[in-house]
């Protein structure tokens, strides 16, 4: 009583062990059958996968050649946030550990990129460095040491806990950050995002391609940078450590996976994205303040990965692109209801209807596809996959 | 020891509010294991009913009345949003519950409109003198309704057939439906019971000034608070409550001699650093049953 | 009469746990449900109680019946309103409740005969009696399935599924166990006993059932049942000969032959 | 995979074509400057006038919106009558269009100003301090004029925001001597806000009580109520001054006024001008306790002010219920007709155009709606800075709550300050 389109479990019941050093064999016509282990652990399992995602990048760096501005700017946005959710997904997701702290990690990412990018005569505390790298990578470094000294709170705490706990995190992380407003420049007032240049050029300036166009070509080739990364970490065997401390943790332990060591791992990869994160989200309006960081960040980091699907990496791109597209989506619904106003002294008004659209929408959602849009994606690949039989 | 002691005082009132808001939690965690993130929206739709039900009646019959309607209002939400999801991963329901939240409190919030509004209270800033201590009425007020309202809890969990079922669902679901418990029914009163007591505890938030729609934010003190008396204990959610509020008072009022560099106040962060240093060394909290989370 | 008909159980979408099952547990009489760990005898009970859809079993094909009437796809709490009371493996008393409450709990369904039905389970456990204020969770083992049996019986139920209860007692406890439930069947309750402790159970049963890997391989009456040499030997623990048979190999072809002959 | 490889193909053939299909639209219109059209406005009196378009980022539904709010219906008022009038020029101005909802958050108002920045001429209203300055940076780059909803002290000294009033830090040195001089006060003390608007007021008043000799006391405060103000009144208490400043929300200083109300407080409490809310008239228990000790600093005239202008406007206004705030995005527009018509006027009706013409405003008719000496852009900053104030009690029986008390003047903290080196709460 297998599921016929379940190729981990084919590929364990149908093969033995000493497949695994075999060159992967591939039978004409059926390109989901994996005949080895190496195979089903490879970056792209089938060839199929590869062609579809070489062309999937291709068509987003062409985008921008077609794409309005606005649209752009929240795409890029999408990427960005994607850098973050992947980070999440991977504490989450794969090594199970429920962070609602990632938006401290975030905004210990923009912080530090802020101080290190900003001008050192301005009003705030500067380090002038220009070059985009030292500054990104920076605040991915800073942001996992943090997340390296609050991992051993993990090793204790499990579930529910363990996510207040981390909620914990973003409040006193927002009073630090409120304080130092050397760095920071405090509550409601905040101070220049880190800029990106490249070089000499400024990619927040218009030239021969839009602000928006040059920040998006950017966004989108660190994307792909860090997916290939986090995608090789997960088939490695730190991944699987991850996912046997998600399953069972206690019984991982036994078997000799050092639980300590790989949630301590878990949140400093995770942390590091985060925090690289955090020093682009900001880049495309140039200003942040501390206030951002907040629960409601948190919270959307892990409605991304929930959306998109937990333990993916490509349902954690997905989440993160609908999620920033969404309050354009529900910005645009008025539109269709003629009774709701755009004067913000009636009732309902659209900057009402707007953020109540997005909460809806999130509802609506995980009513109707609990396992996301990677579940959505996957439903579809299998009913192809097995056309014309049901099951 | 005067400034103390009216500290403790005006702590004991905050502390009354976090503590009728963390029961809620509790109750609905004991249902059904999930942490109800919708909490805050039925605090603030509490407080708005009243707000309008207290122009037109007095105060005393408005909060009978917002209480059962928010009641009412997480009933439905339950029965809509929330039992669909039943058996799938607590997160999943926790971010719906978040969702519920943003739609329930822009609703309310549009209610509150432009201007500052007023539950209507007949304490406002009056102070009471207890054995030399100043304490404001309404604190005394929200001290008086949360035993009120604790007490009541027990009775009903220790005395009705339903509050036993409850408790009883919470201990072992399955054999409570083998004794023909309706795990549904479980579910909508503990849905129930939590919108009531957010109102309830929205009310004596809202008293002693004018309101706006951010007052919501009161309510995230209660996680600290549930944490630190653990997810599954009522007497700890009203234990912890006080003492947060207490802690919380107690900083806001001594900071500026302690850590005069601080700029910022501490209250609002004390509640999470109580909670860590309690985890660090029961990781159950002080009441929690171990093992909560199954493994 | 509460039947089931040519019942078919999966588990989470995938797992076939139960495959054309059909079984009669007339009013008022004992039957006894023998079989090995994971023969499907406790998804059983739970497709005659209505507890399937927590453990995410669903029933495919075939019915549950009470009186001729489908009740398959009803919820649990009607099962026990309508006088189906499944005691389930392991005791599970409500630990920390006191034992009064646990019986109050049990009576939810019948609310107004609280009294009369907890002097009656007072009467069947005297012990009971005299611990109703202490906490659940420190009675015990046989105290605890005492109270299980007792919190069943608050509601008067017409049918009591009782699963495993000897598990893990000492052979007196056992022995007190069988006495009650004989007891409680000359009150007119028909029981379905699922039992590891098959000569206790054939014993004071009417009829009795075989399970083997979700299917009934045997139905019939206790008595006969308990002279099958089959049975004899690997429920019984008996040889031929009345000796300890312990030969894999004679497992091993038994299990062929069953496979065969099913 | 042969198959798969066509599949993808035909996939790719049929993107790229949806992609061309709805192509990307590169060129900026008639060439005209970013939000002037020859189209007429969307609620436009004359369908024959082209439509400029301002910008209005504005706080609907966080801690301002009842600032946010009447502001943003008196602005609508004022170019809703200039339109009915004739426009300007060949043109109607649109503020609806464009207007955005930042919630007193300045990073949503940075995004929303990117949002927009296109396809405006400039930003009508721009509520909050740090806000503005969030947008400040984009906004010079790209010449967009912008008038605040905000009245901090570091407007003056740029060319490009046009400022209407007396600033923050000005007013609570106007307070701090007031309060030495008519009040004999030994010690103030100051709850503000955290930022540059709280900020404003509070360096502000620490110059004055340096410059006085007095007793200075810092308290910060927090949005929130009654909960998150008890630690502010007790700071206040503490420190026990003669006369306390608020640089916060309405509700917040409510909040603080009730606190010390209560616990005997007999001074002065001066609140700065967002302090205040005619909504605060229904805590019944709180208007004896506001009316007793608090007042707020102004340099504006209150909603029954006996000028033609305020007249205008109150027949404008109609239906809507009086607000100080109403009047001010009344009159704020004033200032903006005026840059518009010198645009105009230079035939240069782009956003350099606007900013020229700002730069060259040496005031404007405003028929008595704004403080006098305002919108001055031509002149040095600290000459043209507005240094008076005026006080405004509680009053439940006027339209909008408050009343004069106190005639403008300036004070000689005020007078003596240098406002054209940085502003105040960069000292902060």
């Amino acid at each position: 009583m297998t599921t016929p389109t379940d190729e981990k479990t084919t590929s364990f019941s149908g093969h033995q062990l000493e497949e695994t050093t075999r060159r992967p064999r591939r039978i004409w016509g059926r390109p989901g059958l994996v005949t080895a282990y190496a195979q089903d652990m490879a970056f792209f399992d089938t060839r199929a996968k590869l062609v579809a995602v070489c062309a999937l990048v291709a068509i987003a760096a062409l985008m921008p050649l077609q794409l309005e501005d606005d649209i752009l700017k929240l795409l890029a946005t999408g990427f960005v946030l994607a850098i973050g959710a992947i980070g999440l997904n991977l504490v989450t997701g794969y090594a199970g550990q429920v962070s609602l702290g990632h938006a401290f990690f975030v905004g210990v990412g923009a912080v530090t990129a802020a101080v290190l990018n900003g001008d050192p005569d301005g009003r705030r505390l500067g380090y002038g460095i220009t070059f985009l790298p030292a500054w990104m990578l920076g605040a991915g470094l800073v942001a996992a040491v943090c997340g390296a000294i609050v991992a051993p709170l993990a090793t204790r705490l499990r579930g529910l806990y363990l996510a207040i706990v981390t909620l914990g995190l973003v409040f006193i992380g927002q009073y630090i950050f409120a304080e130092w407003r050397e760095g920071t420049g405090g509550r409601g007032v905040g101070r220049d995002a880190a800029v990106p240049t490249l070089g000499d050029v400024d990619l927040t300036v218009n030239g021969a391609y839009t602000e928006e166009q040059k920040l998006y070509w950017l966004m989108l080739v660190i994307l792909v940078i860090f997916a290939v990364l986090a995608r090789n970490l997960v088939r490695s065997k730190v991944g699987r450590a991850f996912a046997a401390v998600r399953d069972r943790d206690i019984a991982a332990g036994v078997m000799g996976v050092q639980l300590g060591r790989y949630k301590l791992l878990a949140f400093t990869i995770s942390s590091f994205y985060a925090g690289v994160c955090g020093s682009l989200l900001y880049a495309a309006d140039g200003h942040f303040s501390p206030d951002e960081f907040n629960l409601g960040m948190s919270v959307l980091f892990i409605a991304m990965i929930l959306i998109g699907g937990a333990g993916t990496i490509s349902g954690s791109i997905m989440g993160a692109m609908l999620l920033a597209l969404l309050p354009r989506i529900a910005s645009e619904l008025p539109g269709f209801f003629p009774f709701i106003s755009d004067r913000s002294t009636e009732h309902p008004n659209i900057f009402e209807v707007e953020t109540a659209l997005y909460g809806v929408l999130i509802i609506a959602f995980l009513l109707f596809e609990p396992r996301g849009l990677y579940g959505i994606w996957h439903r579809i690949r299998t009913y192809w996959k097995s056309f014309p039989f049901s099951y | 020891m005067t400034a103390f002691l009216e500290a403790v005082g005006e702590g004991l009132g905050t502390g009354s509010v976090y503590a009728l808001l963390a029961l809620g939690f509790v109750i609905i965690y004991k249902a059904m294991q999930v942490i109800s993130f919708a909490q805050p929206a039925f605090m603030l739709a509490g407080i708005v009913l009243v707000s309008y039900l207290a122009e037109s009646v007095n105060f005393w019959a408005a909060v009978p009345i917002a209480v059962a309607a928010v009641a009412l209002l997480a009933l439905a939400v339950e029965r809509v949003a929330i039992r669909p999801m039943v058996g799938k991963a607590v997160f999943v329901i926790a971010i719906i519950t978040l969702g519920v939240d943003v739609v329930v409190r822009v609703v309310a919030g549009a209610f509150i409109g432009v201007d500052p509004r007023s539950v209507g209270d007949p304490w406002g800033q009056e102070v009471v003198n207890v054995a030399g201590i100043d304490m404001a009425q309404r604190n005394v007020a929200a001290l008086i309704a949360m035993v009120v309202v604790g007490g009541l809890l027990f009775a009903f969990f220790r005395f009705t057939p339903i509050g036993l079922a409850m408790r009883a669902s919470a201990l072992d679901q399955e054999a409570a439906m083998a004794q023909g418990v309706n795990v549904g029914t479980v579910f909508a009163t503990s849905w129930a019971l939590a919108g009531g007591l957010a109102a309830v505890a929205g009310v004596f938030a809202a008293t002693g000034g004018p309101i706006d729609q951010n007052i919501w934010i009161v309510a995230l003190a209660a996680l600290p608070v549930i944490i630190l008396g653990g997810l599954d204990s009522l007497g700890g959610a009203v234990l912890a409550g006080l003492l947060i509020g207490v802690v919380q008072a107690v900083v806001a009022t001594y900071q500026r001699d302690w850590v005069p560099s601080l700029e910022t106040n501490a209250g609002p962060i004390v509640p999470y650093l109580v909670m860590m240093l309690v985890l660090l060394v029961r990781p159950y909290g002080l009441f929690g049953t171990k093992e909560v989370e199954r493994v | 009469m509460l039947a089931v008909q040519n019942l078919e159980v999966v588990y989470d979408d995938v797992v076939l746990a139960l495959r054309g099952v059909s079984l009669e547990l007339p009013d008022g009489k004992i039957v006894a449900l023998l079989g090995a760990n994971g023969a499907g005898k406790s998804t059983l009970l739970r497709a005659l109680s209505g507890l399937l859809d927590i453990h995410d079993g669903e029933i495919r094909k075939g019915s549950v019946t009470l009186d001729g009437t489908d009740i398959g796809e009803r919820k649990p709490a009607d099962f026990a309103r309508r006088g189906i009371k499944h005691v389930l493996e392991g005791r599970r008393v409500f630990k920390e409740l006191t034992v009064e409450e646990n019986l109050r709990v049990g009576a939810y369904t019948a609310r107004s005969k609280l009294a009369e039905n907890t002097e009656r389970v007072y009467g069947l456990f005297p012990k009971l009696a005299d611990m109703r204020r202490s906490t659940a969770g420190y009675l015990s083992g046989g105290e605890q399935q005492m109270l299980a049996i007792g919190r069943a019986l608050m509601s008067d139920p017409r049918y009591l599924l009782l699963d495993e209860p000897s598990l893990g007692l000492a052979p007196m406890i056992v022995a007190q166990i069988r006495d009650i439930v004989v007891e409680i069947n000359s009150q007119g309750t028909g029981v379905l006993l699922v039992e590891q402790n098959a000569a206790m159970a054939l014993e004071i049963a009417s009829h009795g059932y075989v399970m083997e890997n979700g299917r009934i391989v045997m139905d019939r009456p206790a008595a006969e049942l308990l002279k099958d040499q089959d049975v004899r030997e690997f429920y019984l623990g008996l040889g031929a000969e009345g000796e300890v048979k312990s030969s894999f190999r004679d497992v091993k072809h038994y299990r062929r032959r069953k496979r065969w002959a099913s | 995979m042969k198959r798969t490889a066509t599949r993808l193909g035909v996939a790719l053939a049929v993107a790229s074509l949806l992609m061309t299909g709805c192509g990307r639209d590169d060129d900026n219109g008639s060439g005209a400057a970013p939000g002037v059209t020859d189209e007429p406005c969307p609620e436009a009196v004359d369908k024959e006038k082209g439509c400029i378009y301002l910008g209005v980022l504005s706080d609907f539904t966080g801690v301002f919106k009842g600032v946010g709010v009447p502001f943003s219906e008196g602005q609508k008022a004022f170019w809703k009558k200039v339109n009915e009038d004739g426009g300007i020029g060949d043109y109607e101005v649109d503020v609806t269009k464009y207007a955005k909802d930042s919630a007193y958050d300045p990073d949503k108002h940075a995004q929303l100003f990117g949002e927009i920045q296109d396809d405006i001429l400039a930003v009508a209203q721009s509520l909050g301090t740090a806000h503005t300055n969030a947008i400040l940076g984009d906004a010079e780059k790209e010449d967009i004029v912008i008038a605040p909803a905000s009245l901090a002290s570091s407007w003056q000294l740029v060319d490009n925001v046009l400022e209407v009033g007396s600033n923050y830090c000005g007013d609570a040195m106007n307070s701090v001597d007031y309060a030495v001089d008519e009040l004999g006060a030994k010690g103030v003390a100051v709850a503000h806000f955290p930022g540059d608007y709280g900020d404003d007021a509070a360096v502000g008043a620490k110059v004055a009580a340096e410059a006085r000799g007095i007793d200075f006391t810092d308290v910060p405060s927090e949005p929130g109520a009654a909960d998150k103000q008890a630690s502010v009144v007790a700071g206040i208490l503490k420190a026990d001054p003669d006369v306390v400043l608020v640089a916060t929300g309405p509700i917040e200083m409510a909040s603080i006024v009730g606190g010390l109300a209560q616990k005997g407080f007999t001074g002065k409490i001066i609140g700065s001008i967002p302090t205040w809310n005619i909504a605060l008239l229904g805590e019944k228990k709180l208007v004896p306790a506001l009316q007793a000790l608090y007042l707020q600093a102004t340099s504006f005239q209150t909603w029954e002010a006996d000028t033609p202008g305020y007249e205008a406007m109150r027949a404008a206004a109609g239906e809507t219920p009086p607000s100080d705030w109403y009047a001010l995005g009344y009159g704020s527009g004033y200032v903006m007709q005026a840059v518009i018509e010198k645009a105009i006027e230079d035939d240069d009706l782009t956003r350099e155009g606007m900013l020229n013409a700002a730069k060259s405003l040496d005031g404007v008719e405003s028929e008595g709606m704004l403080p006098e000496g305002a919108a001055n852009y031509a002149g040095d900053p600290n000459d043209a800075v507005i240094r008076e104030t005026a006080f405004n009690a509680v009053d439940p029986t006027t339209a909008s709550g408050v009343k004069q008390e106190v005639a403008p003047f300036v004070g000689p903290t005020a007078k003596d300050h240098d406002f054209s080196e940085s502003a105040c709460y960069e000292q902060y």
